[in-house]
């Protein structure tokens, strides 16, 4: 029988490390998108609750309960990011997508992350309005870009077609941060 | 050599040597290039625009008009670059601009001569006969002679960077006033970025001999400059210009990062744009003073007065051995006692008030007006009218000083006109002209160092107070409080000899008095046909004194004539800058196929198709033509089974209660009927009626379909989509969302093509499990993915999609088992070449006008239902006999191929616009018929099948006799599809 | 220019795409008939004060929204998403 | 007075002395036949193909503020006629002939230089989109060259040929167009209307306008009711408040388009260049600057400045296509007030209104329509009658359905 090898996006490309920042690959076991139907997202909660531990966040937040993480994506919309590979049972109330293979996650941590990502994202990245906690999708190099604050800096997903771009502007600006921090 | 033997904020422990116009000179650190040319004696230093008048350095500022090089050789060569803002560093090498052969002997140094017949605005009256000359004769020679520098027409190579900040406030100059400013609100606690264009912060304390505190002003800046450094609160940007201020407190800055260095490190850039945004920001850019204008005021050795300041104190160059000061206000004394303090010889302060101070240490020629001023390549005297007669002063530095003008111009960017304020006889910022934005200091005309600082802290307690936070009671700095005492004056009148007022554009008094005698009186009309003001200095110096003579010429009052107004930027940024990481593959994203390797170790060619990377021919070796290649990866696809990645495709998910009725809504045919496990083509229109894309859609489950948009327009139908469901009927229960990049999908076509799903899938597949036009899942590898049955070439046709991490492995797959059967990639070109022959729409016809009907398929719109467009699409015209239908075309034994960009005609007629019948759309030779094709958009043309048309390429040139015959070519009833 | 997206807060203009008058909310009815439509579709207000017009955050929460925002000095008067939006308004 | 060399020469020995004023400062007359509201180049040349061909002199042009201050004073002087469909070809193409006889009929040098205009293609679609726009144009008697891949390459070395993200396959020469300068189109057709008895009104704002019995009759202004026999509008950006004045609402919205000029250099660019793939145009001015431009800002608005992102977006796109300019530094950006309509197309018509005509929706693309907008213009003010080279550009295309919209955009203005 055919034996399909699986390919992360960014293998190859990542990691890297430029002065106090470094960029690396993450691969949660999957994402997926979840969009109760009207008047349902109070059963979607219960029923992510009840499967994942974890509830639906407000409004451009993130909630967290261990490796399981839902991300504010939208309207009503969120993103799962789980622990384990399998989609939650619950498309009689609510729209769900598997985009586990839709989006490239870089992590990019250290001191100067922020200066880092402040060359290519639009947002206002100061700690005091963006932080662990919160969500935001935004553009990072001309690109929809979901960024995430962490302990230590940024997670940032890209779409996975767009990761050569990716990778190669973020290592950009971590030179151009590095030498002028230097 | 000019340099004094001590003082100055130099460093005379750093020797920098460097070149202008081929020789060496010395400088220190701490030098602008325009300093170390003075230090080193050296006064002509460029030739003006129009007459090529010999020209000094002018100013110690941005807003110098004269001093512009070149800088560096070769390929990067710079143009355009201050010299009194470039800092010296060791290698540098600059050289003057506009002259030939060299700069004292510049040929076109003629056009002075000849200056009564270039008056303004000359040239409208003139060049215009014989009519063929002016692009053959005329306008090469006034070409050649304009510009300044030049740029090298090779790529600049140069690193340059963007980047966003956010702040509290932002304060524009690093003044008394900005870094009081600056001071009391990050004391207060606010988030403060401090932007000057200076690389020494402190403004004109850096260049004055005030004293705060007891201390000298320049220390009292160091020491200001550290203690904000060490706040965490505080960003500073030295060498950075505000160059914009745009709506939402959104602000262009320029950082200036290496220019300063003789070899930057690698990686660091030489610019940065910054767009700053600040919930505050506070102006204190301070002033510029303005010239007076007399007869051959333009002589090097003629510098504002501030400037011989700033040489002096800041830079410890005697600008001159004797040198002379004209004034209107106290200022001018000034520089004549710092001069004298220094052991300067200060042969005379020529002053236009009766009430003129007493000189300490220097004559003061009360009452008194420069009529003239003498030598060729630089000063040696001026001639003065007193009130006792004609005086001759030997001199060889004039500084000049006729008030000051705030630094409106940020305040101007958002539309705000200044206002004119009559006890300084200038203009002054309008209040609120940028939301959030309160100026100080000197950029209010309020400008001793008192009122700077008083002004900047100020206006941070009130940007505290409005933001919430408390002020430290800190004590206001002690500082001159010395009103500025200023009688207006603009040009000395009853002389002859032109009296320059924009010194880059050549703008004399003259020009002003000419463009009024011409009823161009409105500022705007002056401007512009004079010129005044265009120049790189945006008129900083010149504005204000034509605006004084056209006032004068009128009758009327400055502010009542008009006022001046400035555009982004500031001061002029550099395309690389701005243009940031566009050059090269930089411009737009790059999106990878998931077959994107396999692709490139085939060696197939890649084009660009929107953002996308996409094989167009996979060329085997041997192959010395793009059509060797097509044509057989036609056959191979009509003979035994070819693949190709079409990933790009749109894919979007819709689910929910209400999915079915969103998709009759936007589809002009039905969707709801749609049994599950199917799939069925659709067509979509824009609510005026025209196709906007076709696609298939499948349904897998009562509540959810996924649609397909084609690759071009994938972004579109999404965004249209969520305009139905957000915009046009928010009460839908349904959800649409993108799973484009979830998914790698093959196209798998030709008879083998079932065999080679088979070869794959875990459970095979049959004609009659699996029919035309069915969707489901499949298992492959153990793999979970999706599998239609559809077709775009006219074959037995499938795609398969596998969640993109297989996608490579897929590709592997697919290509090794092709292979196996005979088969294997096919690119774009083939892939055009089977739509064609099988009479399906390239994306070349839904080209954003046709109609349904247009197409062929207003059969299409459902009459059940209404649609996105439909009502439209029925208007009169729409339907009209002479629109244009689609037809294919056939050239039957041709060798002649058609042409995109050719119009079609009766035999026999005229190929003009009035005998137009139609275009070709798309075209291709046909490996399988053995003669071209081609789709064609024709004037009634579906009634026109069989009749011989020409078509006619004037852009290429070509010309052919075609046929009108039916779309499909092949197979016309489709039954390889459902084989 | 900054638009203060209802779901992201204040964000760069350079996050959204326009997509003219908010008239656009308010589709004819499907047998409105032909003059409806081209009103609809094709006529405008175009005032040179306080217009409600729909933009799109596309680099964003994807959300469509209605802003009133004067377009002779670009000063926003508020946003709110299209789906809350009142209808029938001109 | 009649320019020329010899009257330079004359002047210029004579202190420049006797040089006339270009147009006289008239008090507005209680009633003119004609009266054209808005002082720009389509209002200048409309009155002044009004006198020449029809003999129609007592006309007044009202300007709100100062003659030339709206789009032709701020936009970036391209002159070219190479559209693609028929309605919009016919037009430019014979706007285009009347700009090449300007300067002799204007006696006024507006220095139309027609050093070309190439529009590069990116992709085998493009060029051929682009050979067919060429072949429109020799259709109705004008001008276009396709160049290949390798021709691009010889006589533009300086694009990025090598490591493009969209290279060029291809481009479309249009030699006749080139560029003019903007100003002086304004003063010629001010200076040769004013001589024919035009009054041109400078500061003359139009407040309202009188309708009776469906009939315009005069216009108030700021400086008191002026009566008209027939009023026609030529206040691009603006169109849609004073239509709203006659009760009328229009297919356009305004929106911002901005322009940039560099710093003076010398010569590097012979011809007008035309990005394909990332809105960016380029020329060179006479007095050395880089003149250039690319897409609108993207929404509404009368202020008459643009944003950040399209700035920088143009930049990156010129960077994209020729990395030599990377060194010349953005002098200047400005903004005007395009009337765009929902198909892309312009408007020369009567209006519902009896008397009162409408010229409109010359999108960012009117400085090169000026003298053939003003013929038309003309033709159908006096005579009633479209113009043969305008009979497409009409205000009924919209319910009708009979659109021209070469973008294939639909309606939405900004994407045209």
């Amino acid at each position: 029988m055919l034996d399909l090898v699986a390919k992360s996006p960014l293998s190859g490309l990542l990691s890297l490390t430029q002065g106090s920042v470094a960029l690396t690959e993450a691969t949660p076991a999957s994402i997926i998108s979840i969009v109760p139907f009207k008047g349902r997202a109070a059963e979607a909660e219960a029923a992510l609750q009840s499967a994942y531990g974890v509830g639906l966040p407000p409004l451009g937040g993130v909630s967290q309960v261990a490796q399981n993480r839902v991300l504010w994506f939208g309207d009503g919309q969120y993103l799962l990011i789980a622990d384990r590979a399998e989609m939650p049972k619950i498309t009689e109330i609510a729209a769900v997508t598997d985009q586990s293979d839709a989006w490239a996650v870089m992590h990019l941590e250290g001191r100067d992350a922020a200066a880092v990502l402040a060359r290519l994202c639009p947002i206002d990245l100061r700690p005091e309005y963006f932080s662990k906690g919160q969500t935001a999708r935004t553009e990072v190099a001309h690109m929809p870009a979901i960024v995430t604050p962490t302990v230590n800096g940024f997670e940032i997903m890209v779409m996975q077609s767009l990761v050569k771009t990716a990778v190669k502007s973020l290592h950009s600006a971590m030179k151009s941060v590095a030498v002028q921090k230097m | 050599m000019s340099r004094l033997t001590t003082g100055g904020q130099i460093d005379r422990s750093q020797k920098i040597a460097f070149q202008f116009d081929g020789r060496t000179f010395q400088g220190f650190k701490g030098d602008t290039l325009a300093s170390a040319l003075l230090a080193n004696d050296v006064r002509l230093v460029g030739r003006s625009f129009k007459y090529h008048r010999p020209r000094g350095i002018l100013t110690a500022g941005s807003e110098e008009p004269n001093a512009l090089m070149q800088m560096g050789l070769g390929d990067q060569t710079t143009p355009n670059v201050r010299a009194t803002t470039q800092e010296l560093h060791d290698g540098l090498i600059a050289a003057s601009q506009n002259r030939f052969p060299s700069l004292a002997f510049d040929l076109l140094s003629v056009n002075d001569l000849m200056a009564p017949f270039f008056s303004a605005g000359f040239y409208y009256k003139t060049f215009m006969w014989p009519k063929s000359f002016w692009e053959k004769l005329y306008e090469p020679i006034i070409r050649r002679a304009a510009g300044l520098g030049a740029l090298s027409g090779k790529a600049d190579t140069a690193l340059y960077d963007k980047a966003f900040a956010f702040c509290d406030l932002l304060v524009i100059g690093a003044g008394p006033a900005g870094l009081m400013a600056a001071l009391t609100a990050a004391k207060g606690g606010l988030d403060v970025i401090l932007a000057d264009e200076d690389f020494t912060l402190g403004g004109r304390l850096n260049s004055e001999t005030f004293e705060i505190d007891g201390q000298p002003g320049r220390d009292w800046a160091a020491a200001t400059v550290a203690e904000l450094a060490a706040m965490d609160n505080v960003r500073l940007m030295a060498r950075t210009t505000v160059t914009g201020a745009y709506d939402g407190g959104t602000y262009g800055a320029l950082e200036r990062v290496s220019h300063h260095l003789s070899t930057p490190p690698k990686d660091r850039p030489l610019e940065t744009f910054w767009r700053i945004v600040a919930k505050r920001a506070i102006l204190a850019g301070g002033a510029i003073e303005r010239p007076i204008a007399f007869p051959n005021n333009d002589r090097p050795g003629v510098m504002m007065a501030a400037a011989v300041r700033s040489y002096a104190n800041r830079f410890a160059v005697a600008p001159g051995k004797a040198v002379s000061v004209f004034t209107n206000n106290d200022d001018g004394h000034r520089t004549a006692r710092d001069l004298v303090a220094l052991g300067i010889t200060v042969a005379a302060v020529i002053d236009t008030r009766r009430e003129a101070p007493y000189g300490e240490g220097y004559p003061v020629l009360k009452g008194a007006e420069v009529t003239d001023t003498k030598g060729r390549l630089g000063l040696r005297e001026v001639i003065v009218r007193t009130e006792s007669g004609q005086k001759t002063i030997k001199t060889d530095c004039l500084a000049v000083s006729g008030g000051w003008n705030p630094s409106v111009h940020l305040t101007c960017h958002m539309n705000g006109r200044p206002v004119w304020r009559e006890d300084i006889a200038a203009f002054v910022p309008v209040e609120n002209a940028i939301p959030g934005l309160l100026t100080v200091g000197a950029a209010l005309g309020d400008f001793s160092t008192h009122a700077a600082l008083a002004t900047g802290q100020k206006a941070a307690a009130t940007v505290l107070a409005e933001m919430g936070k408390t002020t430290s009671a800190e004590k206001l700095p002690k500082a001159e409080d010395a009103p500025i005492a200023l009688a207006p004056f603009w040009h000395v009148k009853g002389t002859k000899g032109r009296a320059w007022l924009d010194m880059q554009n050549d703008v004399t008094t003259k020009d002003i008095v000419l463009a009024h005698q011409e009823n161009f009186r409105s500022v705007e009309h002056m401007k512009r046909y004079t010129t005044l003001g265009m120049a790189t200095d945006q008129g900083k110096t010149a504005n204000m004194g034509a605006l004084a003579i056209m006032a004068d010429l009128t009758g009327r009052s400055i502010p009542q004539t008009g006022t001046t107004t400035f555009r982004p930027p500031y001061t002029p940024v550099a395309m690389g800058a701005l243009g940031a990481h566009g050059a090269g593959k930089g411009f737009a994203p790059e999106r990878l196929l998931p077959s994107d390797t396999v692709g490139r170790e085939l060696n197939a060619h890649f084009i660009e198709l929107g953002l996308w990377y996409r094989p167009s021919l996979y060329p085997l070796a041997g192959e010395t033509h793009w059509r060797h290649t097509c044509d057989r990866e036609v056959r191979m696809v009509r003979g035994t089974v070819g693949i190709t990645d079409v990933t790009p495709l749109g894919k979007i998910d819709i689910q929910g209660p209400d999915a079915a009725t969103l998709l009759d809504r936007v589809y002009t045919n039905s969707f709801s009927t749609l049994p599950i496990g199917k799939v069925r083509y659709g067509l979509m229109l824009r609510e005026d009626g025209a196709v906007l894309d076709d696609g298939t859609t499948a349904r897998f489950g009562e509540n959810h379909y996924v649609l397909t948009a084609t690759g071009g327009a994938a972004g579109l139908v999404m965004t249209h989509l969520e305009f139905c469901t957000q915009v046009l009927w928010p009460e839908l229960d349904v959800s649409v969302f993108s799973v484009t990049d979830q998914w790698a999908q093959y196209s798998i076509a030709g008879p083998k093509a079932r065999d080679l799903v088979n070869a794959l899938v875990d459970d095979p597949v049959t004609n009659e499990s699996f029919p035309y036009m069915s969707c489901g899942e499949a298992m492959i590898g153990g793999v979970k993915a999706r599998l239609f049955r559809i077709s775009f070439s006219g074959e037995l046709g499938y795609e398969i999609a596998v969640p993109a991490r297989y996608g490579d492995a897929l590709a592997r797959a697919l290509g090794e088992q092709a292979k196996a059967l005979g088969g294997g990639w096919y690119g774009l070109e083939a892939l055009n070449v089977l739509r064609i022959e099988k009479g399906l729409l390239t994306h070349a016809e839904i080209d954003g006008r046709v109609t349904p009907d247009d197409l062929g398929l207003g059969k299409m719109v459902s009459g059940k239902k209404d649609c996105v467009g439909k009502t439209l699409s029925g208007r009169g015209a729409m339907l009209a006999e002479d629109r244009e239908q689609l037809v294919a075309l056939k050239i039957p034994g041709e060798v002649n191929a058609f042409s995109g960009g050719g119009h079609l005609f009766k035999v026999g007629e005229k190929m003009i616009t009035a005998n137009d019948q139609g275009h070709i759309t798309s075209h291709c030779f046909s490996p399988t018929l053995g003669h071209p094709i081609a789709l064609a958009l024709l004037k009634n043309g579906r009634a026109r099948t069989g009749e011989k048309l020409v078509m006619k390429d004037y852009a290429r040139n070509l010309e052919i006799t075609c046929e009108v015959c039916a779309p499909v070519h092949l197979d016309p009833k489709g039954e390889n599809l459902r084989a | 220019m900054r638009i203060n997206c209802p779901n992201c807060g204040d964000r760069d203009v350079r996050e959204f795409h326009y997509r003219g008058s908010a008239k656009l909310l308010n589709r004819p009815a499907p047998d409105a008939g032909e003059a409806a439509f081209v009103d609809y579709v094709y006529l405008r207000e175009n005032p040179a004060g306080l217009n409600r017009e729909l933009w799109f955050h596309e680099m964003g929460c994807r959300s469509w929204i209605v802003a009133q925002r004067n377009m002779s000095t670009h000063e926003f008067a508020g946003t709110e998403l299209a789906r809350n939006a009142k209808r029938g308004a001109k | 007075m009649r320019y020329s060399a010899l009257q330079v020469l004359r002047n210029g020995l004579t202190g420049n002395k006797s040089w006339k004023p270009v147009w006289r400062n008239p008090t507005p007359k209680s009633h003119y036949d004609v009266v054209i509201i808005g002082g720009g180049g389509h209002g200048l040349a409309t009155a002044y193909y009004l006198a020449k061909k029809h003999g129609i002199t007592n006309v007044a042009v009202l300007e709100k503020g100062w003659l030339g201050g709206g789009n032709v004073g701020r936009n970036t002087t391209i002159v070219r006629s190479n559209y693609m469909l028929e309605g919009n070809m016919k037009f430019y193409s014979h706007s285009l002939r009347l700009w090449e006889n300007l300067e002799q009929e204007l006696n006024y040098n507006v220095m139309l230089s027609q050093r070309g205009l190439v529009v590069l293609g990116h992709s085998d679609g493009q060029v051929e989109a682009l050979a067919r726009r060429g072949t429109v144009s020799v259709m109705e008697g004008d001008d276009g060259v396709l160049w290949s891949r390798e021709e691009c390459r010889a006589r533009m070395p300086y694009l990025n040929h090598d490591d493009a993200r969209f290279p060029v396959y291809g481009a479309l020469m249009h030699q006749r167009g080139g560029t003019a300068r903007h100003d002086a189109v304004v003063w010629g057709f001010a200076r040769a209307a004013d001589m024919r008895g035009v009054d041109l009104i400078q500061n003359c704002e139009v407040q309202g306008l009188r309708i009776e019995n469906g009939k315009m009759v005069g216009v108030e202004t700021s400086r008191g009711y002026i009566g008209a026999g027939k009023v026609g509008m030529t206040v691009a950006g603006r169109s849609g408040q004073v239509a709203e004045m006659a009760g009328l609402r229009l297919p356009i919205e305004s929106q911002v388009l901005q322009a940039f000029v560099t710093e003076g250099l010398k010569p590097i660019l012979p011809t007008v260049i035309a990005f394909g793939m990332g809105h960016f145009y380029i020329s060179q001015s006479d007095k050395g600057g880089l003149v250039f431009g690319g897409d609108l800002d993207g929404y509404n608005s009368y202020a008459q400045r643009g944003n950040i992102p399209m700035m920088e977006h143009i930049a990156e796109a010129g960077m994209a296509l020729m990395p030599m300019i990377g060194k010349a530094k953005m002098l200047r950006s400005w903004g005007g007030i395009n009337d765009m309509t929902m198909d892309g197309s312009p408007i020369i018509d009567k209006s519902p209104v009896e008397n009162f005509f409408v010229n409109c929706g010359w999108c960012y693309g009117g400085f090169k329509a000026v003298p053939g907008s003003g013929d038309c213009f003309a033709h159908l003010m006096a005579t009633g009658n479209p113009h043969p080279a305008a009979n497409r550009l009409l205000l009924n295309r919209f319910e009708t359905g009979r659109l021209l919209d070469e973008t294939g955009n639909g309606a939405s203005p900004n994407l045209h």
